[in-house]
């Protein structure tokens, strides 16, 4: 403590000497080097609650709570050493080595990673401490906990990755511990489902990571990230292997990206996902594993940038974001689970971040995913809650609970207005900064040939995204809490337990878009800017003000016509709940056709004819063929033994002209009499040993 | 001497042996055909040993074993040959066609 | 120390076991428990100094060590030549480790008919077979303990195998499953062994006139075979060893066997047996035949990548959970194979570590369908289904091992897959690149599909309610013995996985020194 | 080759090699049974000086004790016992096809043999050397003691066999027993 102490203060020091002083980069001394306790203290206490946690007072969730703790102390102790003094340093431990590369475990301490080390302990630590509200008496209590803990585990382990591998690692730890927790309720056979979809949809993903891992090490000659980016900052000219398959690498790095971070047409697995507890889906499906994508990219985000390399990605990710954050957004519209309502607004939300990445906006991308972390995880809370209280996901079954759960209320309105994007709370700014920059991509910052005009539809689809965020969420408001509650019994707000993480999860949500004013404060650029490789990526340095009133025009614009149709009257209520637009309503109940075709499309083909064709091959070939030539051999044997034991000897008995043509030789040869054998191997071995004799 | 009169010999006696192997009827004389092949091959050690002036005298041992089995040899097949002519009353090769099923 | 390393540890090593099956030999029947403990000290003991092999290797060392060269039959000058380098260090520790817990495996889960004698003294001679293939350095020896494997997995499958009725496709024959597996089995793997055995002949004849795997590589055998003649030599030794593996489209043989074979036997076989035909590859084919061993890697490449693809088909279309797992098998192997044919130091690194990880996950893996079979006394997965509310620890634990077997970072699978294909990115210098990037990218695809056959598994066997059949059945979680065989394994999975080191701190410099030499780094 | 009929170990060699052929030769074709023995009694004792001539005194008497003593007398019991004709006999050897072919068969193993050793060894000089009966027996019980304690065994083997082989079975009722 005195060391954290010692080395803020010695930050706080530099900081004052001069305003860029800040720029040069420290090794974080001991509070970094020991930050390998970070992801390492979760995965014991993963183990540790597995083997032990049924023991302890509260089953587990104790050692839970304290390791979140645990690491929310931490990553803020990093985040504010690193704001007073940047900090960017990888520690390396080799684990192997096989042919010149060395493989390693290790922590990346920078910005980027203690931006993440702070969401995850922070975000993570009011889920948990609400996870033991809603979770009590669930029939699988201590295993929860455990595999929370791993998922969280998981997570920081990939986000403090200093090289590939350990990225890989973490990211398919994170998928395992979301199938784990997805399909908590296995009982159900939909539950199982999902959570197999889920996983099968990341690893189709991973396809694309492991390929763009293999190429960009294997062209770098190493696994290290910070290797991997000082080539890319050294020029395509220096790096002639990794230009040349620069665009194929960041392709299939992009697709590993969509997969966990449920970008469009990949998207499917999420809203399925809410089948997890509640907790699950605020933490990760919508707070930081579906993060873990935006991550990548903006590890990677040099590599993207520099001319010479992947900036031709760029075009698809924008594409992908945009399509996702539009398309994604208008489903939202047609949900009646509220659940599903939040999770097609997270894939509407991760459109924006990838959007904003594609447009080169690295600290506007990374700043929504911040700010979202906590007005997502917030919402959901507040949806569980909800739910806790009217056992029920949809809102058909709610209505009205504004009286009786004020909390949950005014916290669920806070993060709902943080979602819209309505100043000041914390999603106006952020989303704010993602339009400013697709706005400048449109104009100066040429993405591609034509990347001009690609942006300002970009621009246009993020701007009606706005607008349909700001619709959904009023509806899911006015649906929820106002108007006449429609379920069973009587609903009451949810035990301390749960409604202290929301107000926990509720300033921040309110106030954290204040740390990254453009022209004003530049905490957040600065903190994920404190880089070893810079980012060059364009910031705003002062409000683009057309962009401001687009966007808080299309939110209001939503909020008004949401509280037009949902909000007052209640007599026309019912005619508009069965409401559906003619053609849109279909395709969007539907998901646009995309599950169905992937189910009967790709995988019931896959797992069906595919399968048993080459099943049938293996048996019914290949099989064929073995067995076909064992039976035939056998089948040669029986002849030439009934030819053996009746043939020769019928055949010379029966018929005189037989006997005639050769019978004296035949008969010779079988008689059963054994001196006439004995000529027989006598004359073969002669002629064989005068054979070899003549040879020689 | 040289060697090879003695091993044109040993040749000789035993492809005598082998014809009468395979000629004879009666098995006691089939028997005694195998007596001369082994004949043929002690003539071929004893040669051998001289000509290579074994100091263990490895040929002639050899060819004392070759008496010893033998001569167990004949015994055993005599008693094989009483035993068949008791069950069958002949001691003809030729009649013990049983292999011909 | 002196003794244990002119030689004599290596061989305790290997023959240990046999002479414990000797000494089985001896012990009446009926006494069952000294037979036990009795296999249970000689393979104890083979494996307490196969790891004291490990203390005393010198891991800065890439050559072999710990060996001895004696005359054997000196007539065709082939000699009892062993010893191990990093290559064969991990594998033989495999082979004496998975022996010591399928015997303790089989402490109180005997197969039918009861005759633990027998069953014991096979385990042991298979052991002494594993082992010694993986010291061998003569060709002749390699071939002797080769073929060992063979008879006494033959009796395993024919006398304790599966005894279901099954007809044969097409030809509507009836037999029994472990007939016709075992029957399979021993004549697809002698029917390899003979185009083996006669590739090794033409290498001893054309060669220099020397069994001597080193000499045979040092000499540069090659090229006194000439290249007209060379191919047919590596082709023999490629059927040889490719039925072993088994590659496609000569894997028709393992799901049968490993089906119809007892509990240990689908183990032993899965665990170690499959290793003798990839560990061949490495130290007979490339060092002794470098050239046609790259000419050949682009049809050992395909091969292996379409087996991963196929075997992950095949997967997803069966019912029965022993065959499902048996398939999963032939596309682990796959990977192995697309390591090697890579040619460099790391895809042959990551198809060793690809062995070990397989060894034991697979090796876990049969165990625990062998379990549930025993308990549920079916392997129709449609059959099984809430395992997890029955049985959670067995449960879990299959849980667990499916998720190895599918290739999860961080656990022991992982590398021998992923390394694989970050080798098959940038394959030997003359191999077509094109090429295998596009079987890298379809390698990958596998993952996906691996990942699908053992989560639905996985769904099918764990997850929902238990069936109405077995309501009222008392079933008994994992055993005290089971537990003693499995958690050595688990703790080898978990180890490995976060420290790959373990395996590739032995490897590594023997492989880049056995590439080196073959192709001239 | 020239002066191979100059050293008198060659004539006698003649001597003895000569009347022993015509006598196995006879042994195998005579169809009187008792002379086939005779015959091989004279091939065999023709072997027997041959030993004697090359040195060999040891083998010489064993193969005059073991063969001519014993072995023959055994054949002259196995032909009395069987009952074969003891005069001449046309039925004692096969037809005449089958002669040819066995005439056929050993004449080429004869020549086959001949060729083979003779190119090989053929003329390589042999200095007859007389051996010490005492030499044959240390070498017997020191070099080659475990071979001759086999062939013990196989000789009590033999015995046993023999007797098993040969002993009437004592049936309930059987006259000669009684």
């Amino acid at each position: 403590m005195l060391q954290l102490l010692a080395t803020a203060n010695a930050a706080l020091l530099a900081t004052e000497e001069g305003g860029h002083a800040a720029e040069a980069l420290s090794d974080g001394g001991l509070l970094a080097s020991m930050a390998w306790l970070i992801p390492v203290v979760p995965m014991v206490a993963a183990f540790a609650i597995v083997f032990y946690g049924k023991r302890m007072p509260y089953k587990g969730w104790d050692i839970a709570i304290a390791v979140m703790g645990f690491e929310a102390l931490y990553g803020t102790a990093l985040l504010l050493a690193h704001i007073a003094n940047p900090i960017a340093h990888d520690f390396q431990i080799e684990i192997a080595r096989i042919g010149s590369m060395p493989i390693e475990w290790g922590w990346a301490v920078d910005g980027l990673s203690i931006m993440m080390y702070f969401l995850v302990g922070v975000v993570g630590f009011f889920v948990f401490l609400y996870a033991k509200g809603y979770m009590e008496g669930d029939i699988r209590y201590t295993w929860f906990f455990a595999s929370f803990t791993l998922f969280a585990g998981g997570m920081l382990v990939l986000v403090s990755a200093p090289n590939m591998i350990q990225l890989i690692v973490g990211w398919e730890l994170v998928g395992v511990s979301s199938w784990l927790l997805i399909g908590h309720y296995w009982e159900d056979h939909a539950n199982s489902s999902a959570a197999i979809k889920a996983m099968i949809t990341n690893k189709v993903a991973d396809v694309g990571l492991f390929v763009g891992a293999i190429i960009v090490s294997m062209s770098v000659g190493s696994f290290r990230f910070s290797d991997i980016l000082h080539a890319v900052e050294t020029g395509a000219a220096e790096a002639p292997t990794l230009a040349r398959y620069a665009f194929w690498a960041g392709l299939a790095l992009f697709i590993g990206a969509m997969g966990k971070s449920a970008q469009f047409p990949l998207h499917v697995w999420l809203p399925d996902a809410m089948a997890g507890p509640t907790p699950v889906s605020s933490l990760m499906h919508a707070a930081t594993m579906v993060t873990a994508g935006v991550f990548l990219v903006g590890r990677m985000f040099p590599f993207y940038l520099t001319e010479g390399f992947a900036t031709e990605v760029r075009s698809v990710i924008i594409i992908v974001g945009a399509l996702t954050l539009f398309l994604t957004g208008l489903i939202a519209l047609v949900q009646d689970d509220i659940k599903k309502v939040l999770a097609y607004s997270t894939l509407s939300q991760l459109g924006y971040m990838t959007a904003a990445m594609g447009a080169g906006a690295y600290t506007a991308g990374l700043f929504h995913l911040f700010t979202h972390a906590f007005f997502k995880a917030l919402l959901f809370l507040g949806a569980g809650s909800a739910i806790h209280a009217v056992h029920s996901n949809n809102m058909s079954d709610m209505g009205g609970l504004k009286k009786d759960m004020p909390y949950t209320y005014w916290t669920f309105v806070i993060g709902s207005l943080a979602l819209a994007g309505i100043v000041p709370f914390a999603g106006f700014f952020s989303k704010d900064e993602i339009l400013a920059s697709i706005r400048y991509a449109s104009g100066e910052f040429s993405v591609a040939d034509g990347g001009g005009s690609l942006a300002s539809i970009v621009l246009v689809l993020a701007i009606s995204g706005a607008f349909i965020t700001a619709f959904y969420m009023a509806r899911t408001v006015f649906l929820t809490f106002h108007g006449e509650y429609k379920g069973d019994g009587h609903p009451h707000e949810s035990p301390r337990i749960m409604w202290v993480p929301l107000v926990g999860l509720a300033v921040p949500s309110a106030v954290i878009g204040l740390i990254n004013i453009p022209g004003a404060t530049e905490v957040f650029t600065k903190l994920v800017g404190g880089r070893e490789i810079p980012v060059l990526d364009h910031h705003a340095e002062s409000f683009d003000v057309a962009m401001l009133l687009a966007g808080l025009a299309a939110a209001l614009l939503g909020i008004f016509i949401g509280w037009r149709i949902w909000g007052p009257d209640k007599e026309t209520q019912p005619a508009r709940d069965t409401f559906r637009i003619p053609l849109l309503y279909p395709l969007l109940e539907n998901k646009y056709y995309i599950d169905d075709f992937y189910m009967d499309g790709v995988i019931r083909p896959i797992r069906g004819p595919v399968a048993r064709a080459i099943n049938w091959t293996n048996g019914y070939v290949l099989d064929f063929i073995i067995n076909g030539a064992g039976l035939l051999a056998m089948s040669v044997g029986k002849v030439v033994y009934w030819f053996d034991q009746r043939g020769v000897d019928g055949a010379i008995n029966a018929s005189g002209a037989v006997t005639g043509a050769g019978g004296g030789m035949l008969r010779l040869l079988q008689t059963g009499k054994v001196q006439q054998y004995a000529i027989l191997i006598f004359a073969a071995t002669v002629i064989m040993v005068g054979g070899l004799v003549i040879w020689f | 001497m040289i060697l090879g009169q003695f091993i044109i010999l040993g040749a000789a006696l035993f492809s005598l042996g082998v014809y009468g192997v395979l000629t004879r009827r009666n098995a006691v004389l089939v028997l005694l055909s195998v007596e001369l092949m082994l004949a043929a091959v002690n003539i071929n050690f004893v040669a051998f040993d001289t000509y290579a002036r074994d100091a263990v005298a490895g040929g002639q041992i050899f060819s004392l074993f070759v008496i010893a089995v033998g001569a167990a040899e004949v015994g055993i097949g005599l008693a094989i040959i009483l035993l068949i002519f008791r069950n069958r009353q002949s001691a003809n090769v030729d009649e013990l066609d049983l292999m011909k099923l | 120390m002196e003794w244990f390393e002119s030689g004599w540890g290596l061989s305790l090593v290997v023959f240990l076991p046999l002479i414990g099956a000797v000494v089985l030999l001896a012990i009446p029947k009926a006494e069952e428990e000294t037979q036990k403990w009795t296999a249970l000290l000689f393979a104890g003991a083979s494996f307490v100094l196969s790891v004291l092999l490990v203390f005393r290797f010198d891991f800065g060392e890439a050559g072999m060590q710990l060996g001895t060269n004696v005359d054997w039959i000196t007539a065709i000058n082939s000699s009892f030549h062993i010893g191990v380098d990093g290559i064969s260090l991990p594998l033989v520790v495999l082979s004496t480790f998975i022996t010591l817990l399928s015997i303790i495996y089989s402490w109180e889960h005997w197969p039918e008919p009861h005759n633990p004698k027998a069953f014991l003294i096979l385990i042991l001679i298979l052991a002494t077979g594993m082992a010694g293939t993986f010291v061998a350095l003569d060709l002749i020896l390699f071939f002797v303990f080769f073929e060992v494997v063979l008879l006494p997995m033959y009796f395993m499958i024919g006398i304790w195998g599966d005894r279901d009725e099954i007809t044969i496709p097409v030809f509507n024959i009836t037999t029994q499953m472990r007939l016709y597996a075992s029957i399979k089995f021993f004549l697809f793997t002698l029917f390899g062994s003979a185009f083996m055995l006669l590739g090794f002949l033409v290498l001893y004849f054309k060669g220099g006139r020397t069994f001597d795997m080193l000499e045979l590589a040092s000499n540069g055998a090659e090229g006194l075979l000439g290249s007209g003649l060379a191919v047919w030599v590596f082709a023999a030794l490629f059927l040889g060893f490719a039925v072993k593996v088994p590659m496609f489209p000569l894997h028709t043989w393992l799901p049968d066997a490993h089906t119809a074979a007892p509990t240990v036997g689908s183990v032993l076989l899965a665990a170690i047996l499959l290793k003798l035909g990839t560990y061949a590859f490495v130290r007979i084919a490339i060092p002794i035949l470098p050239e046609q061993s790259q000419n050949w890697a682009p049809v050992i490449a395909i091969l292996a990548v379409i087996g991963i693809i196929y075997a992950s088909l095949a997967c997803l279309a069966q019912t029965d959970m022993k065959r499902l797992i048996a398939f999963s098998s032939v596309g682990h192997m796959g990977f192995v194979m697309l390591g090697i044919a890579t040619m460099t130091p790391i895809g042959i690194n990551a198809a060793i570590i690809g062995m070990v990880a397989h060894g034991v996950i697979t090796g876990l893996l049969f165990f625990l369908a062998g379990s549930m079979s025993h308990r549920y006394h079916t392997r129709e997965m449609a059959r099984l289904g809430g395992n997890q509310t029955l049985m959670p620890i067995m449960g879990a634990i299959l849980g667990f091992t499916a998720m190895a077997s599918l290739g999860l970072p961080g656990l022991a699978g992982f590398w021998g897959e992923f390394m694989a294909l970050l080798a098959a990115f940038s394959p030997a210098a003359g191999l077509s690149t094109t090429l295998f990037r596009t079987l890298m990218v379809i390698g990958a695809v596998g993952t996906v599909l691996a990942a699908g056959y053992l989560l639905w598994m996985l769904q099918k066997v764990n997850f929902g309610e238990p069936k109405d059949e077995w309501a009222g059945h008392e079933f008994h979680d994992v055993d005290i013995f089971e537990k003693m065989a499995w958690v050595p394994m688990i703790i080898a999975v978990i180890a490995i996985g976060i420290f790959p080191r373990l395996v590739f701190g032995a490897t590594n410099d023997s492989v880049i020194d056995l590439v080196a030499k073959a192709f001239g780094g | 080759m020239s002066d191979w009929i100059t050293h008198p170990e060659n004539w006698a060699f003649a001597l003895i090699a000569l009347p022993m052929l015509l006598a196995a030769f006879r042994a195998v074709t005579s169809r009187n049974v008792v002379h086939s023995v005779l015959y091989l009694v004279v091939a065999l004792a023709a072997t027997a000086a041959l030993f004697l001539l090359l040195g060999a005194e040891f083998v010489a008497w064993s193969v005059v004790l073991v063969y001519i003593g014993a072995v023959v007398v055994l054949f002259l019991f196995g032909i009395m016992i069987t009952r074969a004709p003891l005069g001449m006999e046309t039925e004692l050897s096969h037809s005449n096809q089958t002669k040819i072919g066995a005439a056929l068969v050993s004449g080429a193993l004869f020549a086959l043999v001949t060729v083979a050793t003779v190119r090989g060894f053929g003329e390589e000089e042999i200095v007859a050397n007389p051996t010490r009966t005492g030499e044959i027996g240390q070498s017997m019980f020191e070099r080659f003691v475990i071979p001759f304690e086999v062939v013990s065994v196989v000789l009590l083997a033999a015995l046993i066999g023999g007797i098993v082989l040969a002993r009437r079975d004592p049936v309930e009722g059987d006259e000669a027993l009684q």
